[in-house]
């Protein structure tokens, strides 16, 4: 039997209706738009998500970027990223500047984004109020009242046990000042990168079937109590042992001959970036 | 012949009889390929007993050709993976489209395919019968 | 203008399991000026207490019109008066007592009439003040202040009544049979008390069984048999 | 020159995919397609009513490919759909209209047209069968002319009988409510997403497609004491069904003038379940409902829990969660489940990384607010 | 007809979601438009974007009347069936309709409901060319801090559309087009000033 | 009129059940009690309209099943009402606008900024899972506040008015008696100072030293802070005790109102009689 692939997979009725639910997610900034989620080649829960949305919006001319846990190496990564490339053809990347498009688990690379691009972030469960709430008929309703009451007693329901918030991934943040929306587990880090971004942000849930999105110049704040602010995830005093570099995420590593904690950027392509940059440095340096 | 009932003898019957049919409508007739067989979907819409409403079961793989004669679409359909048989069905298709005089000389061969598949139905039906319960046996 | 005037007022009940109407009193017409004391006799079931609760709107006004100078509204009819406006002139203008204490559980005597000032909208310094010039006032035991009512003698019960209908300095004083079940002594400090109001320009309306009781103390006297005034003040010196 | 990415995932994938084929290879055994089709014919009917896709050769296809792991075949056959257009829209099938090859009631003990066995494992006993392990071709040959030759002497009928079915016959008693024909176009849950309260077609469709499993422990859960319906089987029926569908642009729409494109072999059941209705009279009273079940293929256990899952999903009111249509029709589905199970095998350290942080500061103790 | 359904419709779409996610930024697909070639009752640009947007899954509404050929061309090329003003996803708004007609539909078009504010029309509306030189400022999500937008929308459109949109999220999301292929998008959450600057 | 209300209820109608032709035709409808035989249509509201004032406690008082609960829910909107119109007296936006007509975040604002609710049962109006400080804080946070110190200082203020030891504030309401659950609702229904409170049979179930506590904590709060309140009961002794007007309702109709002490003293209508006689 014959069998020949659609550019990017899907075929183009699938491509219209995901294109319009995310043109809607736009004019809704922070608002689940329900999709009719397809059936991908790579398991739900595995980034179906994003790869819905990249793969409705990529063209030819497009310079893709994958990233799972900050790294283009991971393997999950390398698998979106070969099925991207063998249904579209488009250029891959790993610097972060070159990618017209960046598809993320987890991570928002710690270069700004710009204009230019757009930053698609894979959704596992994109219900910011599914622990307040189980039934989704419910929590519909909640967003629809703008009723956060939940959300926000979660947290200080926190303080009063612990004396401060402990959330970790998936802060919930405001958009617009009006939706309550899990940005994705990334970690709190990340979340003031959404404010007020250059880039566009997509946000997937395949298996849930919902896109939601943040335009640029875009309110998101992470919720936050007036007296107990919003907090990062500190790694004061704490650098990259190949790069040098403070003021990024980092990976927590056990050092197999000490057993000393050793830190590493956890955006590799900006660590390599940066790795390259102090060579090139040293290399026209030495010409000199 | 109206095509529901011509498609049902084709597709159930012997599968030589609409190869030959439209091998003589190949020979004599330009036969322009619109669609070569593609593969697709259909969707089957069922109606359940309990509320007497409609629902979808899902979809049932079909291959699809298209096929033009005279200008004159013919169009075959077929479940599964058929690209022959699809080809064959939408010339036969066009040909009943566009009126082609060796559409009535197929009527009689039509009749007695639908016999036979009838005879073998009942056949069939008849040894299943087999595997009835029969309730009868306490009369005395 | 009279502070207080009844036209031709009437009540009737109706009980509707036993499928009766009572007229309970008819064609009764009086008025009473600023700070005069009428005082109603009769005996009991003549429906004495019926035309003081019809004043207080305890009981729904039938026939008739009782005309009010209120400060606040200007002349009211009682009878037609909205429920909210018989609440405010409850509030500042018009007092109940009976001998019967009507009050919140658990509240001590002092509570009790500060809340009777604290609701007219007086700050709390004032009415703790007040509270306990009142209470002195009345000759309430200053032990007594600051415990719970429900063990007063009928006497000291009815002292505190008035001690709280009084605070507010109301217009129209209504005097239900506030001495029905006091001793001798009691009913001397009652008259006192009623004396001191009078003397203050309450306006006052009473029921009292005894009529030597009233003596000396009303302005007038309305009979309940004749439906007349029986007794007023500088008329009878003439007769 | 410069720092280069290194490609350890990229290297670590295609050797992973080499050591998968490896390992579907190196018992140098070939099962071809036609034997899963021919053999296997109870896998088959799992994957195409699993993945609500009818195509016996695909799903064997999948199943090959998948090493006979259902849930990785359902997956193979749901993806392909994605890629497939969906080119047409059956007409209406009617049940009726089944060419029946099982056909059983547990209602009756007689049903008009008769009970009908078919070929079930119902009355197999269930001892491994030895004689398998020395199944040779010439001796199965035999096998099959002896049992030709006996079936030769049946006679047949002129036509072929097509079976009514029990509940109409009781529907004629009243003992059902006869619902008028509703052709209210039903929601295509691939096409739209699911939202709640499902519509009767939104959850018919999660219904016929979920995971055996899944759907069997539901109605099981029920049918045991979690739930309201304790249903007596009307009619268990399997058979075959014809698909028709219309001319895309052809002005006449006339019924014959319809494609028939071929049949599919489904089972079907109606339960009956007991419940208490209010006649005109806002009387109480006792009535049967059917709860409705079926789907591709022979898969009569699956078909029969649905049914169950149908009555308790129309009555909402329980407390149970089997009668709670989220909690039924968003767990049942296989390539969600398997999937999200699955993809707790994915790294997550910066998701650890930053419950750590929260930890750490919480163990260090201190309000934040407190300087 | 020339242009490709996949390559064509993707970059289509590119440029409209760039400016919808950055409302009253203008976006060209004069590229995409020549080689349509198409003629038509309408903008080419207005004919591609539903060609983008529509397909058998949505329904559209064309205001003006005696435009059958119009309805039966996108029908045609879409699958979108057409629907009227109250039920439609799409609204396309031609030059020759009237500022009182082009009101009365977007008073009855569909706004979406609190549970499901997706479920609203969005309006495909041709103008004048477009331009960012003066006309409404514009500011919300997607707007750094402002911009200005020239199109041919009345004072009283504004005032209509910003009643649609008063209670977010409700509301409409428009597209407008011109002649010239350009797009630019004004989506619920954009505020109007109803001065214009210049 | 001398006075606004801040609450107006005109005309409120609730029905469970779609009607027929028996129960719908004409203005009268053919019903025994609330109840059309032939359909089993349900009116449970019909025709309520009334007016709350400013700082004062409505009583309404009916048997189970007069509809007064319904009214309640139907106000608060828990329920959908059928018909009516109900308009707030306060916030100027909201000024001659019906508000059984606004969007759902809307309703959801007045909730939040306008009312508060004490349930018969506190399962209703509790998280009994979570702390009753934090329970407290939920009503704060809904009203707009952002300040955890702030909600915390509230809480305290509240559930001392209340009586709940403070040591015990971060203990979930599960843990708690019956009564301290209503009072824990009660502090917090009031925390976001809501000028229109809601008490649906509150006293219902309490021991009577209880009840005697809640009602005199009902009664102080309105005196203090003048919030203007509905409350629902069966027992004409909690009328008699809080309310400065009650209404009666039976069958899910108004059928008197007036004064407390005049509807307890001089019933007019023979089932208020009955009510009242059987009370004294």
């Amino acid at each position: 039997m014959k069998t020949k692939t659609q550019f990017a997979f899907f075929d183009e009725g699938s491509k219209k209706e995901i294109r319009r639910a995310i043109l809607k997610a736009v004019c809704i900034p922070g608002y689940q738009v329900p999709f009719a989620s397809r059936e991908m080649p790579i398991a739900r829960g595995w980034g179906t998500g994003g790869l819905q949305i990249t793969l409705s919006i990529i063209g030819k001319s497009d310079v893709l970027k994958v990233i799972d846990q900050g790294a283009d190496e991971s393997v999950n990564a390398v698998s979106i990223k070969k099925l991207v490339h063998s249904t579209t053809g488009v250029e891959l990347v790993e610097r972060t500047q070159d990618a017209t498009i960046i598809q993320s688990r987890h991570r928002i690379p710690e270069v700004p984004l710009t204009k230019e691009q757009i930053l698609v972030l894979q959704v596992p469960e994109p219900e910011p109020l599914r622990k307040v709430e189980a039934r989704e008929f419910m929590t519909k309703i909640l967003h629809s009242e703008n009723d956060y009451s939940g959300a926000w007693l979660m947290l200080f329901e926190q303080i009063m046990k612990y004396g401060r918030t402990a959330t970790g991934a998936d802060h919930p943040v405001y958009v617009n000042n009006r939706y309550v929306m899990a940005p994705s587990p990334i970690p709190r880090f990340d979340n003031p990168k959404m404010h007020q971004s250059e880039a566009l942000i997509l946000l997937g849930a395949g298996r849930e079937k919902k896109i939601y999105a943040i335009p640029p110049f875009t309110d998101v704040e992470s919720l936050a109590f007036d007296d107990y602010p919003f907090t990062v995830e500190s790694f004061e005093g704490k650098h990259c042992h190949l790069c040098g570099a403070t003021d990024v995420f980092l990976d927590e590593l056990a050092d197999n001959q000490t057993g000393e904690s050793l830190f590493q950027c956890n955006d590799t392509s900006y660590c390599m970036d940066r790795l390259n940059a102090v060579e090139k440095v040293e290399v026209e340096g030495s010409y000199v | 012949m109206k095509r529901r009932r011509r498609t049902e003898i084709l597709i159930q019957g012997d599968p030589l009889l609409a190869e030959n049919l439209a091998e003589s409508i190949i020979t004599t007739y330009e036969c322009q390929e619109i669609i070569p067989p593609q593969y697709g979907l259909t969707m089957v819409k069922m109606r359940e007993s309990a509320k007497n409403s409609l629902f979808y079961i899902g979809e049932v793989l079909v291959t699809e050709a298209k096929v033009e004669i005279k200008g004159n679409l013919g169009i075959g359909i077929v479940a599964g993976i058929q690209e022959e048989l699809a080809k064959y069905l939408a010339i036969i298709d066009a040909a009943y489209k566009a009126d082609l005089p060796e559409t009535v000389e197929w009527e009689p061969r039509l009749l007695e395919a639908e016999r036979n598949i009838t005879r073998e139905r009942a056949k069939k039906q008849a040894e299943l019968f087999e595997t009835k319960v029969d309730f009868q046996t306490m009369d005395v | 203008m009279p502070m207080l005037e009844v036209v031709d007022f009437g009540k009737r009940f109706t009980i509707h399991h036993l499928n009766k109407t009572m007229h309970a009193v008819e064609h009764i017409d009086f008025s009473l000026g600023r700070g005069k004391f009428i005082g109603i006799v009769g005996k009991s079931g003549s429906g004495k207490s019926t035309i003081l609760k019809s004043i207080y709107r305890t009981y729904l006004p039938d026939t008739g019109q009782i005309f009010f100078n209120s400060e606040r509204f200007g002349s009211i009819d009682l009878c037609n008066a909205s429920e909210r406006e018989i609440l405010y002139l409850r509030k500042y203008e018009i007092g109940y007592v009976s001998q019967f204490l009507n009050v919140m559980p658990r509240t001590t005597s002092r509570q009790l009439v500060e809340k009777a000032l604290l609701e007219m909208g007086t700050t709390e310094k004032v009415a703790r003040m007040e509270a306990e010039q009142a209470l002195n006032h009345f000759e309430i035991d200053q032990k007594l202040w600051d415990t719970y009512p429900n063990t007063f003698s009928g006497g000291e019960k009815l002292r505190l009544n008035i001690a709280m209908a009084t605070v507010k300095k109301p217009r129209l004083l209504l005097l239900d049979e506030p001495t029905a079940s006091l001793d001798q002594q009691s009913k001397i400090k009652v008259r006192e008390i009623i004396e001191k109001l009078k003397a203050d320009g309450t306006t006052l309306v009473g029921i009292f069984h005894d009529i030597e009781f009233m003596e000396g103390l009303c302005d007038k006297v309305f009979d309940m048999k004749t439906r007349q005034l029986i007794w007023e003040a500088g008329i009878s010196n003439e007769s | 020159m410069g720092y280069v990415a290194v490609k350890g995932g990229t290297n670590a994938i295609e050797a992973s995919i080499k050591r998968l084929k490896y390992e579907r290879l190196k018992g140098e055994e070939i099962i071809e397609i036609n034997t899963i089709l021919s053999s296997m014919r109870s896998m088959v009917d799992q994957v195409m009513s699993e993945s609500s896709l009818y195509s016996p050769y695909l799903a064997a296809l999948a199943i090959k490919q998948a090493e006979g792991s259902m849930e990785e075949a359902v997956f193979l056959m749901r993806a392909h759909r994605s890629t497939l257009p969906r080119l047409y829209y059956s007409q209406t099938v009617e049940s009726e209209e089944m060419l029946v090859e099982r056909r059983i009631s547990a209602s009756f003990k007689d049903i008009p047209g008769g009970q009908l066995l078919g070929a079930t494992k119902d009355y197999t006993h269930r001892l491994l069968d030895f004689d398998l392990i020395e199944e040779n071709a010439e001796g199965n040959q035999q096998w099959l002319d002896d049992y030709l030759k006996e079936l030769e002497t049946i006679e047949a009928a002129e036509s072929v009988t097509y079976f009514p079915k029990v509940v109409d016959y009781l529907r004629e008693e009243g003992l059902f409510e006869n619902y008028e024909a509703d052709n209210t176009p039903p929601t295509d849950i691939t096409k739209q997403s699911l939202h709640f309260p499902a519509s009767r077609s939104a959850r018919l469709q999660v219904l016929t497609r979920g995971q055996t499993g899944a759907v069997t422990s539901l109605g099981y859960a029920s049918l045991r004491g979690y739930g309201q319906v304790h249903p007596t089987v009307g009619e268990v029926r399997v058979g075959s069904l014809p698909i028709y569908v219309s001319h895309p642009n052809e002005a006449e729409q006339n019924m014959e003038d319809e494609f028939y494109i071929g049949d599919i072999t489904i089972t079907e059941v109606e339960s009956f379940v007991p419940v208490t209705v209010k006649n005109e009279n806002n009387e109480q009273e006792l009535e049967f409902e059917i709860g409705y079940g079926v789907c591709y293929g022979q898969n009569e256990t699956k078909a029969i829990a649905m049914s169950i899952l149908d009555q308790c999903l129309e009555d909402p009111e329980s407390n149970f969660p089997t009668h709670d249509e989220e909690f039924v029709l968003l767990h049942i589905d296989s390539v969600e489940s398997t999937g999200f199970m699955s993809h707790l095998k994915l790294p997550h350290y910066v998701t650890f990384q930053s419950k750590l942080d929260s930890v750490r500061q919480v163990k260090k103790g201190g309000h934040i607010n407190e300087d | 007809m020339a242009i490709d359904q996949v390559h064509d419709l993707q970059a289509v779409y590119r440029e409209l979601l760039h400016s919808m996610s950055r409302p009253g930024s203008i976006s060209f697909i004069q590229e995409t438009v020549e080689r349509a070639g198409h003629n038509l009752p309408c903008y080419d640009a207005t004919f591609i974007c539903a060609m983008t947007l529509l397909d058998a899954e949505v329904t559209f509404h064309i205001l003006s009347k005696n435009n059958q050929d119009l309805i039966e061309k996108i029908s045609e090329y879409t699958l979108a069936s057409y629907a009227p003003a109250s039920e439609a996803d799409f609204i396309i708004i031609l030059r020759e309709d009237t500022e009182a007609e082009i009101i009365d539909c977007m008073e009855q078009c569909k706004i979406g409901n609190l549970i499901d504010p997706q479920k609203s029309s969005t309006w495909i509306i041709e103008s004048t060319p477009l331009s960012n030189e003066r006309g409404r400022l514009l500011s919300g999500p997607g707007i750094k801090t402002t911009s200005t937008l020239k199109a041919s929308f009345t004072e009283a459109l504004w005032q209509t559309r910003n009643e649609c949109t008063k209670e977010y999220p409700l509301g409409i999301d428009m597209i407008f087009t011109d002649e010239k292929a350009q797009l630019v998008c004004v989506p619920r959450t954009t505020k109007i000033e109803m001065t214009e600057v210049d | 009129m001398y006075e606004e209300p801040i609450l107006r209820v005109r005309n409120l109608e609730k029905q469970f059940g779609d009607g027929c032709k028996h129960c719908m035709q004409g203005a009268i409808r053919n019903l025994e009690k609330n109840y059309c035989p032939a359909c089993g249509t349900v009116y449970a509201c019909q025709d309520i309209s009334f007016d709350l004032f400013p700082g004062e406690i409505l009583g309404i008082v009916g048997e189970s099943g007069s509809g007064k609960s319904t009214m309640m829910q139907c106000l608060y909107f828990d329920a959908d009402v059928t018909s009516g119109e109900v308009y707030i007296n306060g916030e100027p936006d909201l000024k001659d606008q019906n508000i059984f007509e606004l969007s759902r975040q809307q309703k959801r604002y007045i909730r939040n900024h306008q009312y508060g609710m004490v349930y018969q049962n506190p399962v209703h109006g509790l998280k009994m899972n979570f702390s009753s400080v934090g329970n407290i804080a939920e009503k704060l946070i809904e009203a707009g506040n952002r300040n955890v110190s702030e909600m915390e200082a509230t809480s305290k203020v509240l559930l001392e008015s209340v009586h709940i030891p403070l040591f015990r504030m971060k203990e979930e309401p599960r843990n708690f008696s019956g009564g301290m659950q209503q009072r824990v609702q009660i502090a917090k229904a009031l925390s976001n100072n809501p000028p229109i409170l809601f008490l649906d049979e509150v006293t219902t179930g309490l021991d009577l030293s209880v009840q005697a506590s809640v009602l005199d904590l009902i009664k102080r709060l309105q005196r203090e802070l003048g919030i203007s309140m509905i409350v629902v009961s069966h027992d004409l002794a909690v009328i008699r005790m809080l309310a400065d007007r009650t209404i009666v309702m039976l069958n899910g109709s108004i059928i008197e109102e007036g004064l407390t002490d005049q509807i307890l003293e001089d019933p007019q209508h023979a089932y208020t009689q009955q009510l009242v006689y059987s009370l004294l």
